[in-house]
């Protein structure tokens, strides 16, 4: 098993640590991992992305140019990623900040409405980890209690009194995927 | 219970903690992408607090390399990272270092060049780091990690290597692997040393006899016999301390020759190009001083192969240490990208075709 | 009497949303858009136009120069 | 009166320099550095001397200083900036040269460049944008970091003790002999903005009447670094950064105006 | 009436009149041994009162470079000249330089290193100047004069070759070359330029589009299109400006390989080897970059040449590249001596019987 | 009584510190290097601190400091000496590091590193020798060359608006808050060399105390770089160096006792 | 009454003939020999050593150390 | 005709200076020249010597380990010189600064008091004309015609009034020669 995962989105959107997450998350289960981020711009106001491969054997390389999954937060990565999805891959993204929705067929699509879910209940600030709940419904590769473990050696100590909310946010996250 | 422990981390990150680890007594460096990091690390883990390291933000890269000078004249466990712009300013201090034959270890997280360039990662500072660089002849002990692992390995090595010979240690790196987080299993913590070497200016005891350091000599004759000196040293260094991976090496009618994250990326290649019946090998040379010269030639005068390639972040500069090896057996090719550009496995196994027009 | 009234246009695209024009505005003419631009950015608009008056105040301090400033003497 | 009756190109009052390229800043919202860019074009664009001008961009976050310009821009090393414009100023005495720098590049690895420079009176202008950190890098100690301020490279706060003082090297600098004119700004409220423009235009008009180096330091913000917002980062900068660093002339037409028994 | 005036004059003092009279537009330097009597003449010889010249001590070898770096990018004719320790520190600012492709002359009137070193006549920058020194892929047109003549005449060329790429040149001359008097004939002055090329920053006149010059692009991507731009200059370069001299090879069973006043040195043991009835020719490489390999090649392809010997001032660098041009075709031997130490033409001449064992 | 009843060993009231090595000076006849050199022998000897001390000496004509001390020292590339030290000190804090520096070393290619290991407040002492020219490589201008003085890089005077002003650096350094004491003397009599072992043993003593940096300026002769006997050399000094270098203390722990409004 | 009488010596090989020592003399003890030393240099003595008063002061400014002070108190 | 002159003393003995006017004679008078110092000690108090080489063809090496004449000022020099003069060659040194004469056999020795007859005219400073002239007889390459040109060459323009002094200086050396 391998999974090819690109995350994309603006800086700020937590594509980083989503990222982050789903390595750690990896790393608990046992499994091979590698986080590769388009790094330090040195320039403000770009837009961030991370390769993240899981694998049960080694890993090669860290950088790709294919994916058999993307996670799409803006219109700019959809346009850069969609076509490096692999045939028989998946794509998910955010719709209210993609303006052209993607068009390939010969992968499977799934707009998750992270963004409004989030503001609904409030927590804007964990839209990215429905985003990766979703993700974990559609590829079920990670379990959530691994996920746990993983957010909480992601994020410093003092941040682990919101371990409940993303532990909800991903629950809910789940349950957009039809 | 700190012993092997796994973590997940960031190749700068693991730098620093392995230099703690390692018992560095001190870390002077000047910001730069993309290793910044690494002091980062050291400030926010306080690995002062932690073991009395010292670490000091100097005020550039020229500062940093002269404190570098002084703290490795005391015969201390001394050490600092840069990316290449930094190195190069670095390249004086790292002449007198060398020709005063002090010990201490250089990281260079490179970057796309020349001139400012790009912060994306490269290995255009080949040359510079076993060839040029500073004036005079003399040479880095050169260490090109291909893993985040191997970086956390390759400090206390290098250091040990560099006391070893009273020479720096440099390891040569790029901004992928600083920038990368993977599964490490930290070394475990040694202590910082207590007992420093004889030679070491480190205030001079009652009853021994004072020490001095220097790299001058303005008798030419006198001159002639240190760098007879250094240059034994160098040849015992190319005897005992040459490192490298040999990848499906043995069946191989090709040879992909590639260092540090290309060489990663060439290993898909070679499994993308295997899984297509084309017997490719890779060899990795993990020391680029000394060279695997030996190695290669031998590789080359193998009947079976029919090849080699050299893949490398630049315009190509190892190919030439490569052909110094091979010396007309074999066709040597070369695949590059250049300024930050890293190719996928797919361009390389391509490139290979190509060059050896393999169908 | 002679009334001085203003206006500011506002180049959403390139407004980075940093609000430093709707604090220094003293005549609270300038809010926050609740909508974003391609980058992701609230942007400033006239919430308040009436109160304007062209005072050059917000065009100066925006850092990204997206603001110009108009002003027209009305008669009443 | 509606809105659209008011904007006609008859009544415009305020808009950026013609002298400003299309190309967006790449400077974080809210960052000074924009507004000091601006500034230096409104200047050069008044004073007619576009043609005549060579900007020098240093290493930092206004590296890209040359894609903001239509004018002529020269990308300098880190810190190497006064060199670079020497090297420029000496071939080409009738040209404008000014050089954009922050404190990293300045008062750090640039600090024998700048001195040098400003002991030898080159014929320039420097202008200093002094916002206490390494933007570009993402937030590291500067030589002007204040006591207690945290960066990434002082996460407990900068210690005096063993990561050195606070660097208050303008009020140095005008105490070389080459140096013609030192004065200290900000850009956090309009009036401020006008008297950079004001302190700015004088500078330019030192250098073409040949009177030696001209210094315009800007304290300026940068919320990224500090972690603030922009407005939460001016506020700050003014509670904090002005007692180290107080705005006002320190030289003049080549006398010092500062009190010189203050402390620094 | 100065043209092709005659003179008995230092290597260094050469270069400074030379420059003068190639029209140069600025020189930005600092002291140092064995190189301070260019500046020296320049400032006793009043340059500035002759040409306009600007002539400026700088307050350190890394502002000169920087100086340099501005004075180019407005398309200027600036210069610099250093030696060993003082090269290093301009590694950053050559690169930066290169990068920008900014034309300069830059000359090296190199010193015994490492470090400190001594200040007697050493090649061991050679790798410095041709292969590393500072980061990234890039080029110096490289000039090895082996006389005073060549060095004056050397100016104006390297200027010339300089402004015709876009290139910094560097003149890589040593401390005997820059200390010694000889007899030249002065190059005819030509005037200063009043011309300056369209890239140069130099104020924008009106109506015409702005400039800039940077070293920098952050899309890795685009600045892979510059590096490829550069290689494509140094491909023109090495196709179109090989330069080298061949004493003496027509019929030489034995050639020695060697450049720069050691050049010299060896052509007095070809002229005792001769007297022995023993058939030694000397190829002397004039540019080091790009360097002759052809030549070599076509040298080694012959059947009476039994093998090749590179003679150096150092622990053998140059030879990397005959070895490269070579490639195993015949014996590649090699003589040097080290950290300033300069041999005898009878040492070279033994050096080369005792390698390829003549009687 | 004759001479030889007087030369025995229980008479001896005067000879070099037994810290000095066998090696000869490589000086010009009459320079006051070697008095200064010998001078700091004198006071590691009387403090006892031989065992404990580094010195640095750096690229000038002093590079053979090394030679010449029974104590450890470290060669530093021209103009590092103060990074160096850094780098020494920051690993052994308890030992007593000083550095022994040129004009051309400290206050020009290695002003940079100065400034910032001052203003670091780094624990060692700076010796500045201050010969207002570059003795090693010839006689070449120095940033302390005066106004109108000859040297072989301004054979007809410094000329100030073209190749910059005398440099008076270290008022300057006295103004950074992290040193503790600035004094300048000179050799030229046994009066003032008196008075130069006081201040280089103050120096120490604030290293041992943990005070700071301590900064020894030496207005010195280079009787051979000016052109001048030894003796004329002095007398020129008093008459001109003196004016742009006036002899005394300018911080005394911590606090500043120049005038700061005098011309520099 | 006792009187102070002193004496120097002059390393004569490692002398350079620099003539500091003569001027600093107050009681003008020393002269330069008309031989030189190895090195070719003329080397300070006592050419007055009746005047010595063993101040020291010829051996603190000797830049090289060469001078040996020596100091007695005599009873007359 | 080719002649490897090597002169060597203190600094201060005007050893580079007489280098200096026999190469600048050689020019003169049409000869191929060079002169190469033992250069910038960068420390004082060293020894100082040239090696000139003038010839009637080019000139290959301007180092060389034997020298047909040497002028020897210093015992240091003699020391290190007197065994590189060729067989047949020439030395010729200042006895009054030599305390181990020369003992070769195989070369033509010739001390010169140069430094005492300068004394006696009061001429100390052109002691080493006194040298040069006996190396013009001894060696008689050049002709003091275009010595005096070589002088007028490689002095200053202010020095000028010293040529008549310089030219008495080098033909009282050439009567030293017996
Ligand atoms: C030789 C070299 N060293 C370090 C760097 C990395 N670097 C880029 S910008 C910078 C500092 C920027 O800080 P500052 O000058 O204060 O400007 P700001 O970004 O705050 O505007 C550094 C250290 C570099 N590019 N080159
Ligand atoms: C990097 C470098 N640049 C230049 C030199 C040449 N150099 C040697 S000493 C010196 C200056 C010496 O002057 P100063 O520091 O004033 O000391 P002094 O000799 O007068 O005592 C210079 C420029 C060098 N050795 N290294
Ligand atoms: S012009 Fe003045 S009043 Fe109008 S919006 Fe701007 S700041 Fe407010
Ligand atoms: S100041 Fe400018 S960038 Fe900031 S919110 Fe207002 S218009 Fe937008
Ligand atoms: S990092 Fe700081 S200085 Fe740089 S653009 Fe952002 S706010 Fe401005
Ligand atoms: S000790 Fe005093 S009196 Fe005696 S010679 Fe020396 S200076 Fe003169």
């Amino acid at each position: 098993m391998t999974e090819e995962i690109i995350i994309a989105g603006f800086g700020g959107q937590g594509v980083l640590s989503m990222g982050k997450i789903i390595a750690y998350s990896g790393l608990m289960q046992g499994l091979e991992v590698s986080w590769m981020p388009s790094y330090g711009p040195e320039i403000r106001g770009g837009t961030a992305n991370v390769t993240v491969i899981l694998s049960d054997s080694r890993i090669s390389s860290p950088i790709l140019q294919k994916f058999s999954t993307a996670i799409i937060l803006n219109q700019q990565s959809m346009d850069k990623f969609e076509p490096m999805v692999k045939p028989g891959g998946v794509l998910i993204y955010t719709p209210s900040t993609i303006t052209r929705k993607p068009t390939r067929t010969d992968i499977t699509i799934y707009p998750i409405k992270a963004i409004e879910e989030a503001a609904k209940i409030n927590a804007s600030k964990v839209a990215n980890m429905f985003l990766l709940g979703a993700f974990m419904k559609i590829r079920p590769i990670l379990d959530v209690e691994y996920v746990m473990e993983g957010i909480k050696h992601s994020v410093s100590e003092r941040n682990w009194k919101y371990l409940p909310l993303n532990e909800k946010a991903i629950k809910a996250g789940m349950d957009l995927v039809k | 219970m700190e012993e092997r422990e796994m973590r997940l981390m960031k190749g700068n990150e693991a730098i620093a903690e392995a230099a703690i680890r390692a018992g560095a007594d001190a870390f002077y460096g000047y910001p730069i992408t993309p290793q910044t990091e690494v002091m980062e690390y050291l400030m926010e883990t306080d690995a002062t607090a932690r073991t009395g390291m010292a670490v000091l933000q100097a005020e550039s890269e020229v500062s940093a390399i002269n404190m570098v000078y002084g703290g490795a004249s005391t015969g201390h466990r001394v050490m600092t990272s840069s990316s290449s712009p930094g190195i190069s300013l670095m390249s004086e201090g790292i002449s007198f270092i060398a020709g005063a034959e002090l010990p201490c270890l250089l990281i260079n997280v490179s970057r796309g060049g020349p001139g400012l360039g790009t912060i994306q990662p490269s290995q255009a500072d080949y040359f510079q780091t076993v060839k040029g660089g500073g004036h005079g002849d003399y040479k880095l002990l050169t260490l090109a990690p291909s893993s985040v692992q191997e970086l956390a390995d390759f400090i206390s090595l290098g250091f040990d290597l560099a006391f070893k010979y009273r020479n720096p240690t440099m390891i040569l790196a790029d901004g992928a692997l600083g920038q990368m987080m993977e599964k490490i299993y930290l070394p475990a913590p040694r202590p910082r040393m207590t007992e420093y070497p004889d030679w070491a200016t480190n205030g001079t005891p009652e009853g021994k006899e004072r020490r001095f350091i220097t790299s001058l000599n303005l008798l030419p004759q006198e001159h002639e016999l240190v760098n007879i000196r250094l240059q034994k040293k160098y040849r015992e260094m190319e005897k005992n301390e040459v490192r490298y991976e040999m990848i499906q090496c043995e069946d191989a009618d090709y040879i992909i020759v590639a260092f540090g994250i290309i060489a990663r990326i060439a290993q898909k290649s070679i499994e993308l190009a295997r899984a297509k019946g084309h017997k490719i090998g890779l060899f990795r040379p993990i020391t680029l001083y000394p060279f695997p010269y030996d190695q290669i030639r031998a590789l080359a005068d193998e009947n079976r192969v029919k090849g080699l390639m050299s893949v490398e972040l630049s315009a190509g500069q190892m190919i030439e240490d490569i052909r110094l090896a091979v010396e007309g057996r074999k066709p040597v090719g070369f695949f590059g990208r250049l300024g930050g550009m890293v190719p996928t496995p797919e361009e390389i196994e391509n490139a290979l075709y190509e060059y050896f027009n393999i169908k | 009497m002679a009334k001085i009234r203003g206006a500011v246009t506002v180049d959403a695209e390139r407004c980075k949303g940093c609000e430093l024009c709707v604090f220094t505005c003293d005549k609270q003419v300038l809010g926050m858009s609740t909508a974003v631009n391609s980058k992701g950015y609230h942007y400033a608009y006239m919430a308040n136009p009436e109160a304007c008056i062209g005072c050059t105040n917000c065009g100066i301090i925006c850092p990204d120069g997206v603001i110009s400033v108009y002003r027209v003497k009305v008669e009443e | 009166m509606e809105v659209n009756d008011i904007i006609k190109p008859e009544n415009l009052v305020y808009q950026k320099s013609r002298l400003m390229a299309e190309k967006q800043f790449n400077f974080c919202p809210g960052c000074g550095h924009g507004v000091v860019v601006r500034t230096i074009a409104e200047v050069i664009e008044e004073m007619g001397i576009e043609h005549d001008v060579i900007g020098i961009s240093p290493v930092g976050c206004s590296v890209f200083l040359y894609d903001f310009y239509k004018f002529d821009v020269v990308e300098a090393a880190h810190g190497r900036a006064c060199a670079v414009a020497t090297g420029i100023k000496r071939v080409q005495p009738d040209k404008f040269v000014f050089t954009y720098q922050g404190d990293g590049d300045l008062a750090a690895i640039g600090t024998g460049e700048t001195m040098h420079a400003c002991n030898r009176g080159e014929n320039i202008v420097i202008v200093f944008i002094n916002n206490g950190i390494y933007g570009m890098t993402g937030g590291q100690m500067a030589p002007t970091t204040l006591e207690g301020m945290k960066t990434t490279t002082c996460p407990r706060g900068r210690d005096v003790k063993t990561m050195g003082y606070p660097l208050n090297i303008t009020p140095l600098l005008a105490q070389l002999d080459g140096v013609c004119y030192v004065t200290r700004h900000s850009v956090h409220t309009p009036a401020n903005v006008r008297k950079l423009k004001k302190a700015l235009r004088q500078a330019f008009e030192n250098q073409r009447d040949k009177k030696g180096t001209s210094i315009v330091e800007v304290v300026s913000n940068c919320n990224s670094g500090w972690g603030l917002s922009p407005k939460q980062a001016n506020d700050w900068m003014v509670e904090n950064m002005f007692k180290k660093y107080p705005l006002g002339d320190m030289k003049v037409d080549g006398k010092l105006v500062m009190d010189m028994n203050a402390p620094r």
